[in-house]
């Protein structure tokens, strides 16, 4: 087989400084330097077990991040939200659940602003996001630190994993076209600001484990890498709240276990803070502090996943018989 | 081995000007072979010869120009205006003339700046002098032009607009209107050209068009009721294809023809000779002796005479190069007898050129097509000098000194 | 075995995002230089300069600027005949209108006029997209045709709308013989192709390649689509802009808006796609293919000594080339680059088969 | 007040002979996703057969009466035209099953080449004449009303009567034949039609043989104005504006854009013309179609451009 | 084993001329039954199903070693469209409703195919309104429109309306929720029993793939690295770990698993 696939696997070990401190003026997010840990050289080999053993106990949920208030949305007749409300505490992993077609995607959509609720309030960190012209709205979250997966694989499809991850650091790249156009390895601000945040990305890959995909265009992955790469992006922005559409959908157990153990991991060391969707009750109800339920538009149930595990609209409306 | 004399021929024998083209080429070729098989070439040095095709696009001209400049030419017929104008600047450093016969820029008539180009025997401002000069006959006086209005629909290109500074020159003395239409290449739409033509209700309308745009004029003017027999073409605009298939929809239409036509002259009845009934003949028979034909094979016969010329001077049986042959341009002198002799009778008028005058000859007449074939209807016309001599000469100062070119001092003049 | 990367580990960040991270690839890009810049101006033709290599260079430099914009930021383009005229045109009014102004300024001015009217021309892009943006783009070309054959003052009130340079120089030093004007042109094309190289490998080409693949997914990582989209625009015409001056200063010597007509548009395209859209090398095979190919296929005869007529060979070559446009297609949708790639590909492989 | 009505008039039916070819664009683009630049090339094509097979065939057959000819000669123009339809599906179309649309694009430009070289290789480069007998004369009507009446042309006025009728026939055909639905279902995903069995090659030669007979009579139309030659494969260039401004993928859209964008540049070129130096048609048609595109990107029918996460 | 429908033989295929995905695989689908496949991410589960359906080529992908049996007969050569007419239809992965086309539209296209009349056509369209009674609700949207789950419940119900006889159905419980997932087995079950359609059923959802299914295949890395009746699947001890999710006898929690990672057996 080809040799491609370890050229720059250890580039990531042997560089250890801190894009903290190079970017650092632009970061709003806490310090990316807990990713070291995971970019630990065992970590690259997907056969030892994971370096990143912090306890969940350490894990304290804050104050209100996020705040929906009365959210009401339709297209044309269908009303996909209506009057919905809740809350998302900071570092706390919040899953939406619902059955196909309740507007679970349309509430992120609406969350940062890629829809326009017709009426209600998306208060995030003190924020209206309704309010935010539609023109910059999109661009405004991003910097305040929100960003999400999709559902149908939004990927870049012509770049490759490294361009896609890096492409979610453009946001903090700030040289401008004459730096960047006269690049060079000798003297440049630009191939400086290049490497200082592939240091980043390349330790997202790593805690990702996808370095062997690196240079692979990522349309030709197979689909639960895809998600990865997804997630990668995501994580790139460093984001304090993540917005998580079906992460798991098309998984085994096993890479679905991987794909909690990554988003555990995220909520943990970063503290950041999860908006999930997801179908599989297992994990929901394993990994996540609180659940909302939807149900065409409506909310039928909030609360620990306990409590709406027994909630008897929630089994009527969603869960079935079996669970 | 023996020795040739190497004529490239640009044209074109594809593209939306191949109708008109093709008719032009073949004219170009027939006579180079009719000089082979019948003279067998010049003073004994045979002519060969190599097409290509430039499509009438000016980048493709320069390619085909680079590629037959290599292969010994020594002058060229671009066959585009285009092309001319891409080619002017070039020649001067590889020392090859340009023939451009009725085309081309009209200020390189002033051969003590446009040292290397040879507009022979008109260009398009002698064409719209001519084609008013003409007018003013019909009306009965140029006195009479005053008040007339006169529109030009044109191809809306450096060839269509060349014209114009004549017609405002001739306009400013004859107090006549001049409506300008243009016409947006290659000229298949004309719908709204036509309508205005019908709105502005012109006297007169000029023609300046080139390939389809010439038929589609006259189908449009048939359209809206426009009066043929109003209209006169330049002489670019008044050859077979133009109005073939327009058929009786074009009676009446006039047209400038700077050559005449027919199987009639000795010449087309040589080449029906010597090359057709060889089989070497590079169109159909019937074309021989049509308009553009005619005009191309005047082409290689002018350029022959310059060879022949320059050999006179250089040495006969030799090949000549660009630079003799260019002499042979300057220095052409073709009175009728020699255009007897030559089987031309009377296609075209005498020639002579000069070191200030390399048209050589600024006669044209009208003809008229009568629903099958163009008749003669007028006697030869000539370009008024004193109004373009002038002009010329500005328009050569403007270009010197645009590209920091000096006149060429009497001495040079006799090189 | 020859060509391999194993081994070639890289210990930093940089080495791994040099341009050619491969120490084959440096070597063989040193020797293409080196036969560009110092084997051919000794060696090649008057014929093949001119008629060729120069050709070849500024479309290549056109189609580069031309495959920023729809290779890399997916936005197809038919007006770049259009924006090649702008650089042409404006860098001669500049050339005959400024006094004593250094060619290669006017050709640099030329392009930023480009700049201005791509960008304008730009702007419907921000709403109008794929197909319909490459139709709506022929507005561009048209406008332009138009206004250099009709708006007497861009042409410096030359009657016929043609106008013509002559006696470049560059610093002294004469832009005259075919040998140097090729230098001339190897160089814009040499700082051009680094240049564009350096942008679509850092985060603006990303952005570029991001609003190309999915434009609401860069939106919500944060890529601002009119900055990407309009620099997109600005850098691609700036580039076909200088291209087009030089097609006219140093290519034909004097033209008439008809040197940048919607066929030159149509023929950048070709390039682009035939060479392979998101690459620069794509750009140079693109071009060698569309200038080289239909010259050869017309000399085919002449070379094999078949007399043929021309009208008959010229349609065959038409016909040929259209045929060769599909099969490449076939074998590969994206591009001759893509094909190159995979030559690679094998060449890293074998002799396994996979 | 004669003279706008004759500008519009004029303009309207310029306008239908732009729908013509337009036609041609929106029924590949509907059935395949295919931006099929070709149609120009198939236009002049089909107008080559028919001019010439018009010419020969009174030649092999010694058939005289025009209107049989005629009739032959289309039939066999009508019969290469779907040879042609099922030789590009054969060789390029199914070899570019799922392909992107700019390299579908790409190919149709090559089609394009092959079949500019090809139709003038087998009928040659000159100009021939198509003649169905449409008159070419105009009528003035309304000379009470206006001062030398409003001329008409009729051949346009023909020709635009025939293209209406097509395309009334083809509006019908999509509506009301369960085949409207798979060719939509095949633009939208190649693969996915593929999957459910719609057989592609079957549905893109149809699709192309309608097209052909499109580009027949819009040859054999423009042919008649504008004798058949080279040039009249540019025909096809005037009819973008109109494909974009009615949509890509509407019928109908074709007709309005065409009588919009017929309208909209003759009466610009007459009133404003002038003003602005002349020749600004060209132009100003896609700047028309500009303005419309801003108000809705997707042409005035077009179905939705769709873009969800 | 009852008689075999579908035969794969050792193929091997190659997507655009350079990437090797699948090394050989075998396997059999016996007329009537179902046949799960599973494995991981990129293991070579669709393109296993795309060979079966033909529709490589739109991958730029071929099969170039093995051969694939319908009833006996090879079928590498035929088309897609040759596949439905033999009763062959695949459900893709990912979807790929036709985004233009209503929810109602998109399901008769399903029924390009038949021959059989409007009416019968209507009676299978009520059918699969009853199997997924959310597409009914929203049978005039454009399919484009509506969400993720919805256009998989289009999906599998296109490709009911053509009343095949086989299916290949890629992962059709991904992103449908629990309670339709359950229904899509249902059906599959229903089908197979009430009309004897066979499946070849691509799925991560392991549990329910093996509950449903009367044999699998586990692919891995283009190789098949196990098979058996389901039965036995289940019990096997790395399937159950990997694939399942249990720890011992029971379902571990995905908090848990997060620390802890293990090679699998047959990789070793
Ligand atoms: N069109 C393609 N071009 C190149 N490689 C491809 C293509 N499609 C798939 N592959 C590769 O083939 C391998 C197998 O992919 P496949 O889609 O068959 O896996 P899968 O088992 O279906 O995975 P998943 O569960 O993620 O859908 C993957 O490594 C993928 O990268
Ligand atoms: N842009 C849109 N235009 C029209 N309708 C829409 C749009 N987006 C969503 N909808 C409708 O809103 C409803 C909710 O859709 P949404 O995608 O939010 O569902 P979901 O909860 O994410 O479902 P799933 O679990 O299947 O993904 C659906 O019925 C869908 O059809
Ligand atoms: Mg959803
Ligand atoms: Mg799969």
């Amino acid at each position: 087989m080809s040799a491609t696939a370890t050229a720059t696997a250890s580039a990531a070990g042997t560089l250890g400084a801190s894009v903290g401190a190079s970017v650092g003026a632009s970061a709003a997010a806490p310090a990316p330097a807990l990713f070291q840990d995971a970019a630990a050289p065992g970590a690259t080999d997907p056969g030892a077990p994971a370096a990143t053993a912090t306890p969940s106990a350490t894990r304290r949920v804050g104050e209100v991040i996020l705040e929906v208030s009365n959210i009401t949305l339709s297209f044309g007749g269908v009303k996909a939200l209506n009057d919905i409300s809740f809350d998302v505490r900071e570092h706390e992993i919040r899953a939406i659940i619902g059955p196909n077609g309740a507007g679970k995607s349309s509430m992120l959509n609406c969350i940062n602003g890629v829809y326009q609720p017709q009426a209600g309030r998306v208060l995030f960190r003190g924020e209206d996001v309704r309010l935010l012209s539609p023109r910059t709205r999109l661009r405004r979250m991003a910097e305040m630190g929100v960003a999400r997966t999709f559902q149908n694989l939004a990927l870049f499809k012509g770049m490759s994993v490294l361009d896609n991850i890096m492409s979610g650091r453009n946001l903090r790249m700030r040289t401008g076209l004459f730096a960047q156009a006269f690049r060079n390895p000798w003297w440049s601000p630009a191939e400086r600001e290049e490497t200082a945040h592939r240091e980043h990305v390349e330790r997202i890959i790593d805690f990702l484990e996808i370095q062997a995909h690196r240079k692979t265009p990522v349309g030709r992955l197979p689909y639960g890498l895809q998600k990865r790469v997804d997630l990668g992006r995501a994580l790139a922005m460093e984001p304090r709240v993540l917005l998580l559409d079906e992460p798991m959908a098309g998984m085994n157990v096993e890479e679905k276990q991987d794909m909690c153990r990554f988003i555990l991991d995220v909520n943990d060391e970063f503290g950041t803070t999860i908006v999930l969707i997801e179908h599989d009750m297992g994990v929901v109800m394993d990994i996540s502090d609180r659940v909302v339920v939807l149900d065409y538009g409506r909310k039928i149930g909030d609360g620990k996943p306990d409590e709406v595990r027994a909630n008897e609209d929630v089994i009527r409306a969603y869960l079935g018989a079996s669970h | 081995q023996a020795k040739e004399q190497f004529i490239p021929l640009l044209v074109y024998r594809t593209g939306p000007y191949a109708p008109n083209g093709t008719p032009w080429a073949n004219g170009k070729q027939d006579y180079l072979k009719l000089i082979n098989a019948r003279d067998g070439g010049i003073n004994g040095v045979k002519i060969t010869f190599e097409e290509c095709e430039t499509g009438y696009a000016t980048d493709k001209g320069v390619e085909c120009y680079e590629r037959l400049k290599g292969k010994g030419a020594s002058l060229f017929d671009p066959q585009a205006t285009g092309i001319t104008f891409a080619l002017t600047d070039k020649v001067p450093n590889d020392k090859i003339p340009l023939v451009t016969l009725g085309y081309g820029l009209s200020a390189s008539q002033d051969g003590n700046v446009f040292k290397w180009n040879f507009p022979m025997m008109g260009s398009y401002w002698t064409a719209a002098d001519m084609l008013i000069q003409h007018l003013a006959k019909k009306e009965g006086g140029f006195d009479k032009l005053k008040g007339r209005k006169i529109a030009l629909v044109y191809h809306d290109s450096p060839f269509g607009k060349e014209p114009i500074p004549l017609l405002e020159e001739r306009q400013k003395m004859h107090g006549f209107e001049l409506v300008k239409i243009p016409v947006t290449a290659p000229g298949v739409e004309q719908k709204s050209a036509w309508l205005q033509v019908r709105q502005q209700r012109p006297d007169y309308v000029l023609l300046w068009g080139w390939g389809v745009m010439n038929s589609t004029a006259l189908k449009e003017a048939q359209a809206t009721g426009y009066p043929r027999e109003k209209m006169y073409g330049v002489w670019w605009a008044g050859a077979e294809p133009d109005v073939k298939d327009v058929g009786e929809g074009a009676k009446g239409y006039n047209a400038l023809a700077l050559n005449g036509s027919g199987q009639q002259a000795k010449v087309m009845q040589d080449i029906l000779k010597h090359v057709h009934e060889k089989g070497q003949g590079s169109g159909p028979k019937d074309e021989v002796g049509s308009v553009l034909y005619t005009r191309g094979m005047i082409i290689s016969m002018l350029s022959v005479e310059a060879i022949r010329r320059a050999q006179e001077r250089f040495g006969k049986g030799k090949v000549m190069t660009g630079e003799q042959v260019r002499w042979g341009l300057e220095n052409l002198s073709i009175d009728q007898k020699r255009l007897d002799a030559l089987g031309l009778g009377n296609l075209i008028r005498p020639i002579s050129t000069s070191c200030q005058d390399h048209m050589g000859s600024t006669w044209a007449r009208v003809h008229t097509w009568d629903g099958s074939k163009w008749n003669f209807t007028s006697d030869w016309l000539q370009a008024d000098e004193q109004i373009l001599k002038p002009m010329v000469k500005a328009a050569a100062d403007k270009y010197a000194s645009d590209k920091k070119v000096t006149r060429r001092s009497p001495a040079d003049c006799q090189s | 075995m020859l060509y391999r990367e194993n081994g070639q580990f890289k210990t930093s960040y940089g080495a791994d995002q040099q341009i050619f991270p491969i120490a084959q690839d440096r070597v063989a890009m040193l020797m293409l230089l080196a036969l560009a810049v110092i084997v051919v101006p000794g060696l090649a033709s008057e014929y093949l300069l001119r008629a060729i290599l120069i050709p070849f260079l500024i479309l290549s430099l056109a189609a580069l600027g031309l495959n920023i914009l729809v290779g890399y930021c997916g936005q197809i383009s038919l007006g770049t005949g259009g924006f090649m005229a702008v650089g042409a045109y404006a860098a001669f009014n500049f050339l005959a209108r400024v006094d004593g102004m250094p060619v290669i300024a006017a050709i640099l001015l030329g392009g930023l006029c480009a700049t201005v009217v791509g960008v304008l021309f730009g702007i419907p892009s921000l709403r109008i997209r794929g197909l319909y943006l490459a139709v709506a783009t022929l507005a561009a070309q048209f406008f332009c045709d138009w206004a250099f054959l009709r708006i007497k003052w861009l042409t410096n009130d030359s009657p016929s709308g043609s106008v013509g340079v002559s006696g470049l120089s560059v610093l002294g030093l004469p832009v005259e013989t075919p040998v140097q004007k090729y230098l001339f042109c190897l160089g814009f094309v040499l700082v051009f192709g680094l240049i564009a190289k350096n942008l679509v490998r850092g985060h603006i080409g990303r952005s570029w390649m991001a609003m190309r693949d999915m434009d609401v997914a860069a939106a919500v990582i944060g890529i601002r689509p009119m900055a990407a989209k309009l620099s997109a625009f600005a850098v691609s015409s700036f580039i076909v802009g200088v291209a087009g001056a030089l097609w006219a200063f140093v290519h034909l010597g004097s033209w008439e808006p008809a040197a940048f007509s919607i066929d030159r548009s149509f023929q950048l395209l070709f390039m682009v796609i035939i060479g392979g859209l998101g690459s620069i090398a794509g750009a140079f095979f693109g071009a060698a293919f569309l200038v080289v190919l239909p010259i050869m296929l017309d000399n085919l005869p002449y070379w094999f000594g078949i007399p043929i007529d021309t009208a008959l060979a010229s349609h065959l070559t038409t016909m040929i080339f259209g045929a060769l446009i599909v099969f490449f297609l076939i074998v590969e949708p994206h591009g001759l680059a893509r094909l190159w790639q995979i030559a690679k590909e094998k060449l890293r492989l074998w002799p396994f088969p996979h | 007040m004669g003279f706008f009505l004759e500008t519009l008039i004029g303009g309207l039916m310029t306008g239908m002979l732009y729908s013509l070819v337009a036609l041609g664009f929106v029924l590949i683009f509907k059935a395949s996703g295919v931006f099929n630049f070709a149609q120009g090339a198939m236009v002049l094509f089909a107008a080559l057969a028919m001019a010439r097979f018009a010419e020969w065939i009174p030649r092999w057959t010694g058939l005289s009466g025009k209107l049989a000819v005629n009739l032959l000669a289309f039939l066999v123009a009508m019969a290469l035209m779907v040879a042609v339809a099922w030789l590009i599906q054969k060789l390029v179309l199914s070899r570019l099953v799922n392909q992107e649309g700019i390299t579908l694009l790409m190919a149709t430009l090559g089609i394009t080449y092959f079949l500019d070289g090809f139709g003038q290789t087998l009928f040659g480069s000159d100009i021939y004449k198509i003649d169905v007998g449409l008159p070419k004369d105009p009528v003035f009507l309304m000379e009470q009303r206006f001062q030398g009446g409003v001329m008409v042309n009729q051949e346009d006025l023909a020709a635009a009567l025939i293209a209406a009728a097509l395309v009334a026939a083809l509006t019908l055909f999509f509506r009301f034949t369960g085949t409207g639905r798979a060719l939509r279902a095949v633009a939208d995903d190649h693969q996915a039609a593929q999957s459910i069995g719609i057989p592609l090659s079957r549905i893109w030669v149809i699709v192309w043989s309608v097209a052909g007979f499109v580009a027949l009579v819009a040859g054999i139309i423009w042919g008649s104005k504008l004798g058949v030659q080279f040039s009249l494969s540019l025909v096809a260039l005037k009819a973008l504006p109109v494909v974009i401004l009615g949509g890509l993928t509407s019928v109908p859209g074709a007709i309005i854009g065409g009588l919009i964008i017929g309208v909209g540049e003759k009466l610009s070129e007459i009133y404003l013309g002038p003003a602005l130096g002349g020749g600004i048609e060209i132009w100003f048609a896609y700047v028309l179609a500009l303005v419309f595109l801003l108000l809705r990107p997707q042409g005035l029918f077009g179905e939705k451009i769709i873009d969800r996460v | 084993m009852s008689n075999v429908l579908l035969n794969v033989n050792g193929i091997e295929v190659i997507y655009n001329h350079v990437i090797l995905v699948l090394k050989g695989v075998s396997m059999q689908v016996p007329e009537g039954r179902i046949v799960a496949l599973l494995g991981g991410n990129g293991a070579g589960k669709t393109t296993t199903l795309r060979a079966v359906s033909n529709l490589l080529a739109g991958e730029r992908g071929e099969v170039t070693k093995g051969s694939i049996e319908l009833r006996g007969e090879r079928i590498e050569r035929l088309s897609t469209s040759a596949m439905v007419d033999r009763g062959v239809i695949q459900v893709m992965e990912g979807r790929h409703c036709f985004a233009h086309l209503t929810i109602e539209e998109n399901l008769l296209t399903g029924a390009y195919t038949r021959k059989d009349g409007k009416a019968a056509v209507a009676e299978t369209l009520e059918k699969v309104y009853t199997y997924f009674p959310r597409l009914k609700t929203r049978r005039t949207s454009q399919a484009a429109y509506t969400s993720g789950g919805e256009q998989q419940m289009c999906a599998i119900g296109r490709a009911l309306m053509a009343n095949p006889k086989m299916v290949l159905l890629d992962e059709p419980s991904m992103g449908l929720a629990p309670q339709i997932v359950e229904e899509v087995f249902e059906i599959v079950r229903d089908l197979n029993q009430k009309e004897r359609t066979t499946f070849l059923l691509a799925e991560q959802n392991t549990s329910m793939a093996l509950r449903y299914a009367d044999y699998g295949y586990i692919l891995e890395n283009g190789r098949v690295v196990m098979d058996g009746e389901a039965r036995a699947l289940r019990d096997n001890e790395d399937v159950r770990e990997f694939y399942l999710g249990m720890g011992g006898t029971d379902r571990k929690s995905f908090r848990d698993v997060k620390s802890y990672k293990r090679r699998k057996r047959w990789l070793a």
